[in-house]
């Protein structure tokens, strides 16, 4: 049969032979060539070690109140960072903190996330009467401010980290749902998505097996540069006294519990303090390095 | 006639020369509610418009004890009538004469459920006020009602009627007319309320003539604007900034033991432990409140060791379970608990009283010196409140009770069984209560309450913790003498 | 020489991107003699619009480099001038229509606004007599609602129009050289035979010489005097118009022209050169072409070939070799 | 002739809404505009036109991509524009399209045996053994090879992610296939390469196409038979050899004689049409080409021409035609 | 242009109505604040005589009824502790907040777009690579510590700036400072790309090889270009700035509606709840519309459709 197709050979030539690299490979090399990718991906991997292990790496319990040690200064009798009001030390604090600011920040993405995503693909997928109504929605939620949405909603349901995500994730799914939506409808505009139909592939295939991958990238970079906007706003929350409660460490409540003592104490709200603008620094630092390099075309939203 | 007044008056005095200073700022955490008298139930409303209005009865500064103020006297004709005397001569910041018309109708402007106020919630015993002459008036209730002196101290001022009748309740709420020391001048709302001395005042000219109440949220912006010399005053200093305002330059600390006192609820409305009495009395023994109160308070508050404190009328001696390690967690074996294995919670507000959620977590990890675990859960003011009156709280938490002068109205209130606030339930010992509010005798009163504080004690309905020292923030040269009532009367004031 | 207007010698450029650098175009070498009109064809990514960008002192200042070479415009070297020097010539003594008219135009400034600018910085001309100017211009493209138009923004027009409103404003300044990169691609045959030929006329009238670039045989054909073709960077081939529709040298000008459908027969098989165009990361050493030559022996692979030829037809071909014996 | 009819296109409209908020009325784009034409088995179908002028619509609307305003499309005895979902998707195992741009018409995510694998398991061919057969075969029938499997399509030139566009195309051996466009993306080196494996492709399987270009030198070389679009309206329908030779309509005269010649030597009487495609949200009334039409009467104003057949099923819808004695006269001067 | 207006006034209509149905019932269920209003020692009867003069007995649909029935008639009740109308109680703190949120708008736009510009301009410098330093650093601090850090250091420290309060200029200074950071930030950031964006296009080169000099080229051609999209981010972030003010109106006592709204939630009086949010959701759908009608005039595409 090919037989009757001379050139086939010959067209090879010329085909493009890349190394082919493993993907974890490229993403290093990527990564290596920017400095601030580089640093952001450092502190998030620091960010994620410490909220697994820390636990076990706390110099002193994080929760034990030693009154006769209240209020050291940093660097004194083994506090790295001092000691708060209750004589806890808060660099153990700030670690065990770490994994509060994770948890928030991921399980809210996760649930904003999933919970968007779904909103939007089903509006752009199946666009209609849903559509419509699902959007009004999102416009109606977004001229909302997304804090005094938080805190309101914080404050009916009450405080506590349970609570917090909740309501940072009713706070945050429709940028999910909106920009997901148009990613959406702008994939069933694509001649591959044409292409599937016209080879006779279900509309439920062709949203599972060819749009949803193609999601990944938008979800991911935006995941990534929502983090940091949900970990101030634990922060804020907790600060105005709604959010994580004492005792649990975290960020926020330990610079809510710490703010009566800005004039005599001030390392008790400077470390948390830096700890939140770090973190922030780097998940936003590798969000925008993310989208640099996966898509240059979402900049700006 | 004024003696100093007269003099000083001209139109420099409201900015308050360099020299002879005469003006005070006085800084507070949040706004009056409204300006019109009897209707909020709020230290923050309560304490600035006392400036504007005056009470019949008010308390002393220093000992809480009942004194008059535009009542001359009363007195209990019968379990269910009072008669009260008032003072002649008074006159109103319009004017208008003080009498007994005002005084019925101030009580009657509680009492109208048109007026919404929510004082009447206490005074629903009162049945009629009827004036009997130009200064005398009298109250009958319903039933017996002791406390009726306490609530004519605490929760009635004074107003105008003919002011409030003319302009109305609205207008009125927001530029107020009393027989207080002060006259109303300027209210931005969230933002400053300002006063001025009022000449004719019934006393005394103050000498303060300027008054303004400043509105800061946050301790630190309110240190700030102490240290930066924007406020001359303010109450409320978290036990740990007392050093640092001591040595201030210009500063000073006032200390007082208020009125109000702080304990650990132990929650026997809830299935759980708190229900044996054993487990409860181990819970005495294993908080040790002297170190919370040096440790935490810095020493700041007065320890107790039964329901009622010192300054209590109704206050007896009881017996201190002190700190026994040993004695709680061999309590907690016979009670049939292994300590280890004990796992409690303890509720607690945040920032309602000094250092309340540390006391807390405080009290945790003296919990935990003997094994037993609790979890601290920290609510938020309205719905630990709401918890407590929902019968929701779980095996402990912390609450403040006050003003608390008298027996009755403590005890009562807390240790009865449709009063949550202590959440601790006897059968026997709310028989006792009941029994002895209904004495009008007085030593057999003060015999009954004694019985039941000793009887609270041996069942330990709580673990009591202290009498909150009030903490003010003063200028060195400002004469301020701090009040067991936690109010602030510019009237009081007065710069060296 | 002294008639040539414009004169490009051992043109190189590299481009930056991260750390890799590229060398899209690698020895470019021709002359535009005044009045006439010089085609540069060849394939997507030959270096066409990157040789007009540098040309015009418009490639990216960061990222790319002329590392050798000289662009000679009226005897003056282009590349060693600095940016105000070389904002004088543009839009002035040489301007350019570029291939997408539709992205070309700014969208947020009306069409007279933006035409009023190389006259604004070139002529220093009173505010009414720009605007005429502009009129006489658009008219002369054959838009005959010129005071209209001047009012309106890009997006209220056709594709045709923006594009003569891109001549009007390369011919305001009546340059010497006109650039014209593929400036019918994206327009419609109708449309693009209006187009070249408002093109060829404007061209006669202002006495311009013209760079046209297209991917376009037939345009070229059309159009020029004489052809420069350019492949993977490289000049392989310069000729007369008809000297290389009659007799082409390079393998790969064969090829092309030999590919044009209208060159075979009807419903047969079509000739094609096989392979595609290497990216400029896979050049090595050798031809550029050997690899999709036909005609490619084993010195093809093993060494660049100079310029061969004699006087106006010229190509860069190991075949053309006068001391090679052997053609096949 | 009529059993030879593959795909029979009746009165087709497409019109596209454009919604203008709640409170304006929407416009309605006349994309497709009552178009009828006959597709032979076998044979090389061309529709011709200027952008916008509504090719893409036909083909689409033909292969059920976008559901039509109406008319009918019979393929092969089923009218396809009333056929329910499912048994649309069977059918698309015979009628298969090959996408005008090789970057866009490929799913990223996806690797060349899966975008190959993928109609062969919708329409459940072969097992998997032979399905992985049937691949390697297509892929060497295009001009790739098994080493390609596994790549995604970035990794490939233009040329080559045509090659797998078409290889997805004719993977089921499809009787019809719409071509729009399938070489205007391409570099004219790798443009004859494509054009001969799709002529390679049609000898080989009697494939029949529906070739949709604006290259008129393409369509020349390799259609057989010819309708020209213009406006969402098909003005001339030919014998590619007769339209070429023998244009009717004014707009075929004016596109065929606007295409760049060949040869510097050659010279060519030019008609340039004055003015753009109006647009087809209120196209012209009367005959929707009279605007640019140099030989335009009253008649063309008011009313639209029926088509006028010539020998050899030879149409031109035109109203020099409809009156014999102007035919005569315009022919002349335009031949 | 008028059935534009009217359209998005509708939505203005329906995202206040929706805004004000979800809190509603929020808060309801979140819980009964009677006994927040009372003294902790009011007898158990009188809680309940309370709660049905509050209405807070009836069932939610009957409030909820009432409670849309008087709204729509601009009456949110009265605020629960003051009993003086709720509206008017939000309406008097209005302008503490816009004041607050214009000011800094105003700073962080006429400190970020210049700013913005000359990053982009001097891209891949030193100037530029600091710049994007620190407005990632800036987005990255969160508001409240900013300011108690402002306050630390200018009111207590070094005594020169008032710890906030209401008042003149002076008072405003930090939090203006504190709320406009991120603000400036972001814009900056917005404001960068934009150009960068905006350079790239074709039309710059066309109007570059018209010969126009490259500060003209900023200055008049691509900062056009760009301020269109920066027009949608004002308008949103304004929104930003309006609910960054609660923060900043505590931590700095500035008497606005974020500090009421704050106080009320705690409070649980929920006519000024309602009030606020109504006044926030009103304000910030007329700013979005605003910034949809300015979009539509800079926009030349839009504006004559
Ligand atoms: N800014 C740039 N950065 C890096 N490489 C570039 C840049 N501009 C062009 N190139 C590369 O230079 C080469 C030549 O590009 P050029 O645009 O000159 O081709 P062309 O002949 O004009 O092609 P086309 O017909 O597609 O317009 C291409 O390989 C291209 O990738
Ligand atoms: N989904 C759509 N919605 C609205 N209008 C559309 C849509 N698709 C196409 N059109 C319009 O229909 C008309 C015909 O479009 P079509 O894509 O069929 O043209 P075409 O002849 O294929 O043009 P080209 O040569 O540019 O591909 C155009 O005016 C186009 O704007
Ligand atoms: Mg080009
Ligand atoms: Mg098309």
């Amino acid at each position: 049969m090919a037989s009757s197709l001379p050139e086939s050979g010959q067209v090879l030539t010329n085909v493009v032979k890349p190394k082919r690299k493993s993907k974890t490979s490229t993403f290093f090399s990527n990564l290596s060539r920017s400095w601030s990718g580089m640093l952001g991906f450092l502190i998030i991997t620091l960010l994620i070690v410490i909220s697994l292990v820390g636990p076990w790496i706390t110099p002193f319990d994080p929760l034990y109140a030693e009154f006769s040690k209240k209020l050291l200064p940093p660097m004194t009798e083994g506090h790295l960072l001092g000691t708060d009001q209750l004589g806890r030390d808060i660099f153990s604090r700030i670690l065990i903190g770490a994994r509060v600011s994770v948890i928030i920040g991921v399980a809210t993405v996760l649930i904003a996330g999933l919970f968007g995503t779904i909103i939007g693909i089903i509006s752009g997928f199946f666009r209609g009467w849903l559509d419509v109504v699902l959007m009004r929605i999102v416009d109606v939620q977004l001229s909302f401010p997304f804090i005094l949405l938080v805190l309101v909603i914080n404050a009916i349901i009450g405080a506590g980290l349970k609570n917090i995500i909740i309501s940072l994730a009713i706070g945050g799914w429709v940028i999910f749902a909106r920009v997901i939506r148009s990613e959406v409808l702008a994939l069933r505009e694509k001649e591959f998505i044409t292409s599937c139909v016209a080879t006779g592939v279900s509309r439920f295939e062709i949203l599972i097996k060819h749009i949803v991958p193609n999601l990944f990238t938008p979800i991911i970079i935006l995941a990534s540069l929502q983090i940091g906007t949900y970990v101030i706003a634990e922060a804020s929350v907790s600060f105005l006294g709604f959010g994580v409660q004492p005792p649990t460490p975290a960020w926020g409540n330990m610079l809510s519990e710490g703010k009566d003592y800005i004039l005599s104490s001030w390392w008790l709200i400077t470390f948390p303090g830096l700890a939140i603008v770090i973190t922030a620094l780097g998940v936003n630092l590798f969000g925008d390095w993310l989208r640099d390099t996966l898509d240059p075309e979402l900049k700006g939203e | 006639e004024g003696t100093s007044s007269q003099d000083t008056e001209s139109d420099g005095t409201t900015d308050g020369s360099e020299d002879t200073k005469d003006s005070i700022v006085i800084g507070f955490e949040s706004d009056a509610v409204t300006l019109i008298a009897n209707n909020d139930v709020n230290y923050t409303t309560d304490a600035q418009i006392r400036n504007i209005y005056d009470p019949l009865i008010e308390r002393d500064g220093n000992t809480g004890e009942f004194v008059p103020a535009l009542a001359e006297k009363w007195e209990n004709i019968d379990e269910l009538t009072w008669r009260l005397k008032l003072k002649e001569g008074i006159t109103f910041h319009n004017g208008a004469e003080f009498n007994a018309e005002s005084a019925k109708f101030s009580i009657d402007y509680i009492l109208d459920e048109a007026n919404q106020s929510y004082y009447r919630s206490r005074w629903a015993n009162v049945e009629q006020v009827e004036v009997l002459s130009p200064y005398e008036v009298e109250i009958t209730t319903s039933e017996p009602f002791p406390s009726l002196i306490q609530r004519i101290a605490d929760d009635l001022l004074i107003m105008e009627p003919g002011y409030v009748n003319e302009v109305g309740t609205e207008q009125a709420a927001k530029e107020p007319v009393g027989t207080g020391a002060y006259k109303f001048v300027e209210w931005s709302r969230d933002n400053y309320l300002k006063l001025e001395a009022f000449e004719d005042y019934y006393k005394e000219t103050p000498e303060i003539k300027n008054l303004e109440f400043r509105y800061i949220p946050e301790f630190s912006s309110r240190m700030s604007a102490f240290l930066s010399g924007e406020i001359d005053l303010f109450k409320n200093i978290p036990v740990d900034s007392v050093e640092e305002i001591k040595n201030a330059e210009n500063s000073k600390v006032e200390e007082v033991s208020s009125s109000r006192i702080n304990y650990l609820a132990l929650n026997t409305f809830h299935d759980g432990p708190m229900q044996d009495e054993k487990v409860r009395e181990a819970i005495n023994y294993a908080v040790n409140v002297d170190e919370l109160l040096e440790s935490i308070l810095n020493g700041f508050g007065t320890k107790m060791t039964g329901p009622l404190s010192k300054i209590n009328s109704g206050y007896t001696e009881t017996e201190d379970y002190g700190h026994d390690s040993e004695k709680a967690v061999e309590l907690l074996k016979e009670a049939g608990y292994d300590p280890e294995s004990l796992e409690l919670t303890l509720d607690t507000p945040n920032g309602r009283y000094p250092m309340d959620s540390h006391i807390a977590q405080g009290i945790a990890s003296q919990l935990q010196k003997i094994g037993v675990t609790v979890n601290v859960q920290v609510n938020e003011w309205g719905n630990h409140l709401e918890k407590i009156q929902n019968r929701e709280m779980q095996d402990m938490y912390i609450l403040g009770w006050g003003p608390a002068f008298d027996a009755q109205s403590t005890i009562e209130n807390l240790f009865t069984e449709v009063a949550p606030y202590s959440s601790f339930y006897n059968e026997e010992i709310e028989e006792k209560i009941y029994k002895t509010n209904a004495l009008f005798n007085q030593e057999e009163r003060l015999a009954g309450y004694a019985e039941i504080q000793r009887d609270l004690v041996d069942k330990a309905a709580w673990v009591p913790l202290w009498q909150q020292a009030d903490l003010y923030a003063v200028r060195e040269n400002l004469e301020f003498n701090p009040r067991v009532d936690e109010k602030m009367q510019g009237y009081y004031m007065s710069w060296e | 020489m002294s008639d040539a207007i414009l004169e490009i010698k051992d043109l190189q450029i590299q481009f930056k991107s991260g750390k890799e650098t590229v060398q899209p175009i690698r020895g470019v070498d021709f002359t535009l003699k005044k009045g006439e009109t010089l085609g540069v064809v060849g394939e997507s990514g030959s270096g066409k619009s990157v040789t007009s960008l540098a040309i015009m002192g418009l490639l990216p200042d960061k990222t790319s480099e002329i590392i050798s070479g000289e662009i000679l415009f009226n005897g003056k070297d282009l590349s060693k001038l600095k940016e105000n020097q070389y904002r004088k010539i543009r839009g002035n003594e040489i301007s350019m229509i570029f291939q997408e008219p539709m992205t070309s135009l700014n969208p947020v400034f009306t069409i007279g606004e933006q035409l009023s600018e190389p006259l604004r910085q070139h002529k220093k001309m009173p505010k009414k007599e720009i605007n005429a100017a502009i009129i006489a211009v658009l008219k002369q493209v054959g838009i005959a609602r010129a005071e209209q138009i001047i009012n309106e923004y890009p997006h209220q027009l056709s594709g045709g129009m923006r594009q003569r409103v891109m001549i009007s404003l390369a011919l305001l300044c009546q340059p010497d050289l006109m650039i014209a990169d593929e400036p019918t691609t994206a327009l419609d045959v109708t449309i693009q035979a209006q187009i070249l030929k408002l093109m060829k006329d404007i061209k006669k009238k202002n006495d311009m010489s013209l760079l046209l670039i297209t991917h376009d045989l037939g345009v070229v054909a059309e159009m020029c005097d004489r052809v420069v073709v350019m492949y993977a960077g490289e000049i392989v081939e310069v000729a007369e118009i008809n000297e290389l529709f009659n007799n082409p040298l390079h393998p790969y000008t064969k090829g092309l022209i030999n590919s044009l459908p209208s060159k075979n027969t009807r419903k047969n098989r079509l000739y094609s050169i096989s392979g595609q165009v290497p990216k400029p990361n896979e050049i090595t050493k050798g031809c550029v072409f050997a690899n999709r030559c036909p005609v490619a022996f084993s010195k093809c692979f093993e060494e660049t070939p100079p310029v061969f030829g004699t006087g106006s037809h010229i190509s860069k071909c190991w075949l053309q070799d006068p001391n090679e014996g052997e053609v096949s | 002739m009529e059993d030879n009819v593959l795909l029979e296109v009746r009165n087709l409209k497409k019109h596209y809404e454009i919604s203008q908020g709640i409170f304006k009325k929407s416009l309605i784009v006349r994309a497709v505009d009552d178009i009828s034409f006959n597709v032979l088995k076998g044979e090389t179908f061309a529709l011709v036109g200027e952008s916008g002028c509504g090719k893409s619509t036909t083909g689409k609307t033909i292969l059920r991509l976008t559901d039509p305003t109406d008319g009918q499309v019979v393929f092969d005895g089923d009218d396809i524009a009333n056929l329910p979902y499912n048994e649309m998707r069977s059918l698309r195992k015979r009628m298969q399209m090959i996408f005008q741009d090789p970057y866009a018409s490929l799913n990223p995510k996806k690797t060349v045996q899966q975008i190959l694998m993928e109609p062969l398991r919708v329409h459940k061919q072969f097992d998997a053994k032979d399905r992985h057969q049937k691949i390697l075969n297509i892929l060497d029938i295009v001009g790739l090879s098994e080493e390609h499997l596994e790549r995604y399509p970035h990794e490939f030139s233009g040329g080559q992610r045509q090659r797998i566009g078409i290889a997805k195309a004719v993977i089921l051996q499809p009787d019809f296939i719409v071509a729009d466009e399938p070489v205007s993306a391409l570099d004219v080196s790798v443009q004859s390469q494509v054009i001969n494996l799709m002529l390679d492709l049609q000898k080989e399987f009697g494939l029949t196409y529906l070739f949709i270009s604006h290259d008129l030198s393409v369509i020349e070389h390799m259609t057989d038979r010819v309708a020209v679009m213009y406006l969402g309206e098909i003005v001339e329908v030919a014998e590619t050899e007769e339209l070429f030779a023998n244009p009717k309509h004014p707009y075929t005269q004016a596109l065929i004689s606007a295409v760049p010649i060949s040869h510097p030597a050659e010279e060519r009487e030019r008609i340039i049409l004055e003015g753009d495609v109006p647009s087809p949200v209120n196209p012209p009334p009367g005959c929707s080409f009279h605007t640019r039409c140099p030989f335009a009467m009253e008649v063309c104003r008011e009313s639209a021409p029926q088509p006028t057949t010539f020998a050899d099923g030879h149409t031109a819808n035109c109203h020099l035609y409809t009156k014999k004695e102007e035919e005569t006269k315009h022919v002349i001067i335009n031949s | 242009m008028l059935d534009f207006v009217i359209k998005r006034f509708l939505q203005v209509i329906l995202v206040v109505f929706l805004a004000l149905t979800v809190v509603f019932f929020m808060i309801r269920l979140s819980g009964d604040p009677t006994t927040l209003f009372l003294p902790p020692d009011a007898p158990r009867e009188q809680i309940e005589e309370y709660r049905e003069l509050l209405g807070f007995n009836r069932p939610l649909y009957v409030q909820y009824g009432d409670f849309m029935i008087n709204a729509v008639q601009g009456d949110f009740g009265e605020s629960l502790r003051s009993h003086e109308d709720a509206l008017q109680i939000v309406l008097d703190r209005f302008p503490a907040t816009f004041q607050l949120a214009i000011s800094a708008l105003i700073i962080s736009l006429s400190i970020a777009i210049p700013l913005g510009v000359l990053s982009a301009y001097k891209r891949n410098t030193v100037f530029d690579k600091i710049g994007v330093g620190l407005t990632v650093v800036g987005q990255a601090v969160p508001s409240f510590w900013l300011g108690l850090i402002l306050i630390y250091f200018f009111a207590a420290q070094f005594k020169m700036l008032p710890y906030g309060g209401g008042g003149s200029l002076v008072h405003m200074i930090l939090p203006t400072i504190t709320l406009a950071a991120y603000s400036v930030a972001r814009f900056t950031r917005f404001t960068r790309s934009a150009m960068l964006d905006v350079m790239r296009k074709d039309y710059i080169r066309t109007a570059k090889s018209s010969g126009v000099p490259t500060r003209r080229l900023i200055m008049r051609y691509a900062l056009r270009n760009s301020l269109i999209p920066i027009i949608t981010l004002v308008a949103l972030d304004l929104g930003v700035l309006l609910g960054g003010a609660v923060i900043t109106e505590v931590v700095f006592s500035w008497p606005g509606i974020g500090r009421l709204l704050m106080q009320s939630l705690m409070n649980r009086d929920f006519p000024i709840v309602l009030a606020g949010v109504f006044i926030i959701a009103l304000t910030y759908a007329v700013i979005n519309f605003i910034a949809d009608v300015l979009y539509a005039y800079v926009n030349p595409q839009i504006r004559v459709k």
